[in-house]
């Protein structure tokens, strides 16, 4: 197989295989705010005796893994407002000093939710503009200035298969320029000023095929690789 | 002798004025002052501008302010969390204003009224609609958005401890908005789960300091 | 002996006494800020049973009085780098936290020195401005803003015998319009917007006695008192 | 496995480059980094800006770089404080440039910068000396000076407490500047008194959360 087969077959990734993806990327010693959702999921697979420092906006730095059964603790949540619990070394702040954090730039890397992000980075992830709904910002906005570092975690495409990486975002910002790494369920693409640059594309699939699905002119990188997750129960 | 307890809920709200600016701790359903809202409820002030993080949840609490058309305006981070019917409905019948503020900023937005502040620049928002109408400036090279202080009338608090000077400690992430909202209004009233004696709190990590606090009640722990 | 008696005889409080009488207006719980110097010492003249609580600008809010000696703690210590004791209910806090209190008008009163202060209640008290020493302002500045209640205790006159209560400030100001209250060696005085009233005098001492020492005009307030503190070693 | 020590003050202060800002915590001789500013001494930066409440004492620490020469500028709220005999020479013979900035502005500044602010509006030193030549607004009647963020490249903290990760507890008043000041540098180094096992701090309790912190040095407590 090239990458230019136009024929291949290839089978996108699950919820879990992107999470696991997106959680190799993740380095010991890093301070990482995981957003609502499918990039919460990441923590579940950090390397084993790799220590990441996971922060949620609600006053939590050191975030464990769910409680068991039993043990939930009602005043102990995440940001999504599920149960968590709290890692040794793990300590509890106010809001402010939680975005104080988040804010700050004191946060290594941010992995966050999308519905769309631009070639140029920008993202689109707080607002679908229902006008029967009231609008939500919650900590996006900040948390898509604040980290040093801003990956975003999503479908490759919308539900009718229509591409989510733009040329321009349709949908309003969260904030411009921001996203430096984009994890899908077909590939891995790093925005950069030269463009988007594909380092990882799902077993079989062909850039032509990925090109095909999203918006922008992809670039495959020099050193690109085949993304392989583990099988993963979906 | 100080002593800012007072004997219920109803005490701890008595006063508050029809227009007046209430912030409202929590997130989700943690860290926030259930029998202080109730008791607002039952205390009958209206025309109220609500600042918390949601915009209440079922039949009670804020959503049951805003069900008896109590609430003016709500200024939030996100109101679609749970069931926000309550707050839905009055948003579709326009009996309700939204102002909607990132979350870390309705933060930093009280903590510059704490703090003496005439307003910050802030990076988020900058770009996006939530900025259409705001002054900004760029500085080095980065744009930023003027925000400008927020400030209660009352702040409704829940905390794990009090002594009765008003010392309070929290309980995990019930932490959450409580120690910046107590900081940013005229009058900071927190129900707690228990009362401990003065100097039994470790000066080292009292959350918030007395200063801040003027009415304690004790309703205990959650049932 | 009246007010206008221009032959009577006075004897002007020591410091003690000052302090002592600035103490009596700190009314049961109010939290309190005492500048460097004079200001402090009123921290011990507080009526027995009465709870004031101290705050000072290096972190403490719960101030206590002087160690014993021999108990002094090395990283126990008070604004002017003294030794100092935390009391029950006493809290310690950082340096933000410290100035937000005093910035954000959490403090009731803030008892501060000064060189000079206006009929309109300007302060000056940071700066003489002798070319051959750097300026320092410490916390000044800060304090003359932010308290809801600014108060002021110095001698009535300078070493010369010359007012500083003037007209207008000389030396460069700490804030505007800021003092409410000015305890001095020889009266209480009240700054309002009708002018300066004079609420206490020494005993002995003549509204024109006092007015010939003061550079702006002083009224007597309606219902004025002798200022007739304890006897104390200067 | 995390583990912010190092072995020595010369390490923890290794790579400082000259022309950096240092932030120097510590109130008169109350929680400063006394082994830290010796080790800075040895490590030989020079053209430094140093930020601290006072101007250093006698001829250690910072007293000891600026008699060294070393320090092109000090940003303190207050120089004269005890034996300040280093910065008088230097500030007299016009080797050292001074910027005042009144100790609450130091230390909010220093909080801007940590919190990804652009800067503020403060009510202090509004009409006054200290406010030539900067920026003032009027807002909602009182005047309002801008007040820009203040950054280190590096901060020289003292803790009581620290455990591997960099979690940090302090002892009374020798917090002082050394939260905030954690929070404002690049690179936030500290000396201890004594490591701790991870989660033995609680965490309620914790001052300065290990995010802030960059390298850990157990120099035991004072003599």
């Amino acid at each position: 197989m090239t990458s230019s087969d136009k024929t291949a077959t290839y089978k996108p990734l699950n919820r879990d295989q992107m999470a696991w993806r997106a959680a190799q990327d993740l380095q010991e010693g890093a301070y990482v705010n995981l957003g609502i959702g499918m990039p919460t999921r990441a923590a579940s697979y950090v390397p084993d005796g790799r220590e990441v420092i996971f922060h949620s906006e609600n006053g939590i730095l050191g975030l464990g893994p769910k409680p068991e059964p039993g043990t939930e603790d009602e005043n102990l949540i995440d940001a999504g407002k599920n149960y968590t619990t709290l890692i040794k070394g793990g300590v509890f702040m106010h809001h402010a000093d939680a975005f104080l954090m988040i804010r700050g730039k004191h946060l290594d890397v941010s992995l966050l939710g999308a519905f769309e992000v631009s070639e140029a980075g920008d993202l689109a992830n707080w607002t679908t503009e229902d006008p029967s709904f009231p609008p939500g910002v919650g900590g996006a906005m900040d948390l898509a200035v604040g980290a040093k570092e801003i990956r975003v975690i999503m479908d490759h495409t919308d539900k009718g298969g229509k591409p989510r990486i733009l040329k321009t975002c349709r949908l309003p910002l969260t904030a411009p320029g921001c996203v430096k790494r984009i994890y899908t369920n077909l590939a891995v693409i790093d925005v950069t000023e030269q463009g988007l640059f594909v380092r990882e594309m799902v077993e079989g699939m062909t850039l032509e095929q990925l090109q095909a699905l999203t918006e922008p002119k992809l670039q495959l990188a020099n050193n690109w690789q085949s993304l392989t997750p583990p099988a993963m129960a979906a | 002798m100080i002593d800012k307890s007072v004997a219920s809920p109803a005490e701890a709200v008595a006063g508050v004025k029809d227009g007046a600016v209430v912030l409202v701790a929590g997130f989700g359903t943690v860290g926030i002052a259930d029998d202080l809202l109730e008791a607002l409820h039952e205390q009958g002030a209206t025309n109220l501008t609500i600042v918390h993080n949601n915009a209440g949840n079922g039949d009670t609490g804020l959503a049951r302010l805003i069900n008896s058309g109590r609430v003016a305006k709500v200024i939030c981070s996100y109101p679609r969390s749970g069931d926000y019917s309550a707050f839905l409905n009055a948003y579709r019948a326009k009996t309700l204003e939204l102002e909607l503020v990132p979350q870390g900023i309705i933060s930093e937005r009280m903590h510059a009224h704490a703090a003496g502040l005439g307003g910050f620049f802030s990076p988020v928002t900058a770009h996006t609609k939530l900025a259409e109408g705001k002054e900004t400036r760029e500085i080095d090279g980065v744009l930023y958005v003027f925000e400008k202080p927020l400030k209660g009338d009352i702040a409704l608090l829940r905390a794990k401890k009090a002594d009765r000077w008003g010392n309070l400690v929290y309980d995990q992430s019930a932490r959450n908005f409580n120690p910046i909202m107590a900081m940013a209004a005229d009058l900071s009233v927190v129900q707690v789960n228990e009362m401990v004696e003065l100097g039994s709190l470790d000066p080292e990590a009292v959350v918030t300091p007395s200063i801040f606090i003027d009415r304690v009640v004790v309703v205990g722990a959650k049932a």
